[in-house]
């Protein structure tokens, strides 16, 4: 049960081009960083990624946006990042906004063995448009079906070496469903630890969900709006 | 004529003791400086915070802990903190109460548009689609009328919609307004603020019935 | 927010002959003691029960089926109570029998707001009866609808006076997911702490999905089957 | 014929390295007993462990820990705790590799009927119908025939079914099974039972291709 690998490098070895990745993280929290760069390093391209946000100009999956190594973006909000609206607008990239709600279940979805659920969130918006309504006592649902990624990155705080997973804080957001949604998902966490070191009780993610694990390096968790009180 | 914190203060009189609230980003983000006395809310935030606290004193922020507007905060005694699927369980679910928001334009039906200007600006519109297709309780907290003076309270929106016959009030600069069978209801006036003075900023049917009362802080 | 009850007589005090009732609890492990024993006093009747067991004869919900309180069980599994098994064999007792994982989702999409979803799980069998079929990736599902319960009846470890919950090893099961679906739902716990007092990163049940709480007292804690090795 | 002991024994030589499983009530529990040396496998009980150990030291029993079987267990380290729903999506979602469970009735074309027979006995299915319709390898542990020495490897199954075209392998007191296209195919013997016993014992289409080795353990 041991998946450990020593780093990002050789965690993402066979992520290719053309590939569908799923990336944990809200706005720059939470977000898989050692990944991302070394997906950057590798130059791998026209990856499709489903994560809620798409970083900021120089961070983030702003980074990958940048070396225009995304075909298309599957996401909820996109705002803060002037090359990523550069690119939507000019139709370099392909875009798919997916109201959040329906984003995080259709990844829980994707992991869970349900191909498809009823959602009131969007109908009679362009989210609706060519799905199949239903009523359901008397009030509009649209049909929604289960996403899936070839790769599922994730960011955790403390790991195990069977692949058990914590979080710290609202880090947590979208890295849970992404990870149970994943053909191989690889979690990086800031601190590796020994089976049985984490509270079996308390275990944020089981380790069934996590086919990789490795220590990350250097983490920077950029803060996008300090907003403080004087003391 | 009210300013931001003014409209977040009117707002904040709706709050009942109990209610957990969600608060998005901008106006409704200052509606949690204004709870009344005696009256005990929780603010659950869609990026996974129930109990979320002000901001940390400056040199606390933890980049592991921020609101949806991607601000750092603080957690109350009682909080608790999940992930996204869960979030909007709660949101889905109908588990909140009330949720405030801001809109570019609301309908006389309750149609509101706040995500999208096609060909100009697409940020998304993160979680406002489930949350009004799930609140039974949407204050939308706004602008009357835009930079050119137009209205913003319409007959129909004119830019694609973050959801249908949803909004229930509105609380603008200029005005609260209920959202009801026939169109937009004024039920109070902004201090200073005349009864002509809303209609000409009012595109969508406004109800006005007998005397309307100047709104009290 | 001060949810406090004094005990299960006043957490319960509404309950009605001909409600719908959500129990947590697998066999045994996890029932709601107090609330049980107080709708046995009580004697509230006609009552749907939707449990994923009925304990046994003279424990859990064996109590309620002894006293003939309970006109309908939704349940997954109800071997281990022969009353349980003469009053349905009798047609006394009407029993909707539910594969396990679908009773779990039913409960988790009831208080998610999903009215419905697909699942394999159930097709070409009796379950599957007058639902709709469709396929996805070529397999069968079929359609399933959410539940809901007029009131929902907990068991936790610890909670707190916000409704937060913890819960001890596999006496969560599906405590967690009834506890969303509850138009009120009640949680019993053995220690009622301070809001503070549980970590916030790792709550179980957050309180949104809890109207009442008391603490519960003389936990039998019975266990159905005594298994151990010899030291 | 194998006992209950050595059909678990047998099953447990189909574990792979990394495996997650899931073992039904009766003899499938055994084969947690059986795992060969330098297989690592962990096992999932679907009411919320992954990771499950023995059972307890003697007065070490927990109400609060116990498998599906409602036995009282222990945890290994690195185990966990979940919810039904989240061991079902683990179930649903095919993260578990194989599951074994117990059987009263199998088809040739792999239906299983295990939770009911109508009128008689109803128990409930439990999780099984989860486990047969998501699982990708399903390993049925039964005897060959019931007490009044009838198949119970039928042609079709007479008993409200479980499941529908998923069983891929049975291992009974008599033979180790294969579910193919065209029927139950017969890989190895029990030791001392003769290829003619298996036929005899078998209502369902029955391969018998060249010699049947006997199994070893």
């Amino acid at each position: 049960m041991n998946k450990v690998y020593k780093n990002a490098k050789e965690a993402i070895f066979d992520i290719k081009s053309g590939m569908t990745l799923m990336l944990g993280g809200f706005g720059l929290c939470g977000i898989p960083e050692n990944c991302i760069a070394e997906l950057v390093e590798k130059g791998v391209n026209n990856l499709t990624c489903i994560s809620n946000n798409a970083g900021v100009d120089n961070f983030g999956l702003g980074l990958l946006l940048q070396k225009k190594q995304i075909k298309k973006m599957i996401s909820s909000y996109v705002g803060e990042n002037e090359e990523f609206e550069r690119q939507m607008l000019s139709g370099e990239l392909e875009v798919d906004l997916i109201p959040q709600g329906s984003l995080a279940e259709r990844c829980r979805a994707g992991g869970s063995g349900i191909p498809a659920f009823f959602t009131p969130a969007g109908f009679g918006t362009e989210v609706a448009e060519g799905k199949e309504v239903r009523y359901f006592n008397n009030k509009p649902h649209i049909l929604e079906s289960a996403l899936f990624a070839d790769f599922a990155l994730v960011k955790a705080w403390k790991g195990d070496k069977f692949g058990n997973l914590i979080y710290k804080g609202t880090a947590r957001n979208f890295n849970p469903v992404m990870a149970m949604a994943g053909k191989i998902t690889i979690a990086e966490v800031e601190e590796l630890v020994e089976p049985g070191e984490l509270d079996p009780y308390f275990v944020h993610t089981p380790g069934i969900f996590v086919q990789r694990i490795f220590q990350g390096i250097n983490y920077e968790k950029r803060i996008e709006q300090r907003t403080f009180r004087k003391r | 004529m009210l300013n931001k914190n003014q409209i977040a203060q009117r707002i904040a009189q709706e709050l009942r003791n109990g209610w957990y609230v969600n608060l998005g980003i901008g106006i409704p983000t200052l509606v949690a400086n204004y709870v009344p006395k005696g009256v005990e809310v929780e603010f659950q935030s869609e990026n996974g915070i129930l109990g979320m606290g002000p901001f940390p004193y400056e040199g606390d922020e933890d980049a592991d802990m921020i609101n949806a507007g991607k601000q750092t905060v603080t957690l109350l005694p009682g909080a608790s903190v999940f992930d996204s699927a869960t979030s909007f369980a709660m949101i889905r679910g109908k588990h909140v109460q009330l949720t405030v928001l801001g809109a570019m334009e609301v309908s006389q039906n309750g149609d509101i548009a706040n995500w999208k200007i096609p060909g100009k600006m697409v940020k998304g519109m993160g979680g406002a689609m489930d949350l009004v297709a799930s609140a039974d309780n949407i204050i939308v907290a706004m602008m009357h009328t835009n930079r050119e003076g137009e209205s913003k309270l319409l007959k129909s929106c004119s830019l694609p919609l973050t959801g249908v016959a949803c909004v229930k009030k509105i609380v603008s600069n200029l005005a609260v307004l209920d959202v009801t069978e026939h169109g937009f209801k004024l039920i109070e006036r902004a201090p200073g603020v005349s009864v002509e003075e809303i209609v000409n900023a009012t595109e969508g049917n406004l109800i006005v019935e007998g005397e309307i009362p100047e709104m009290s802080f």
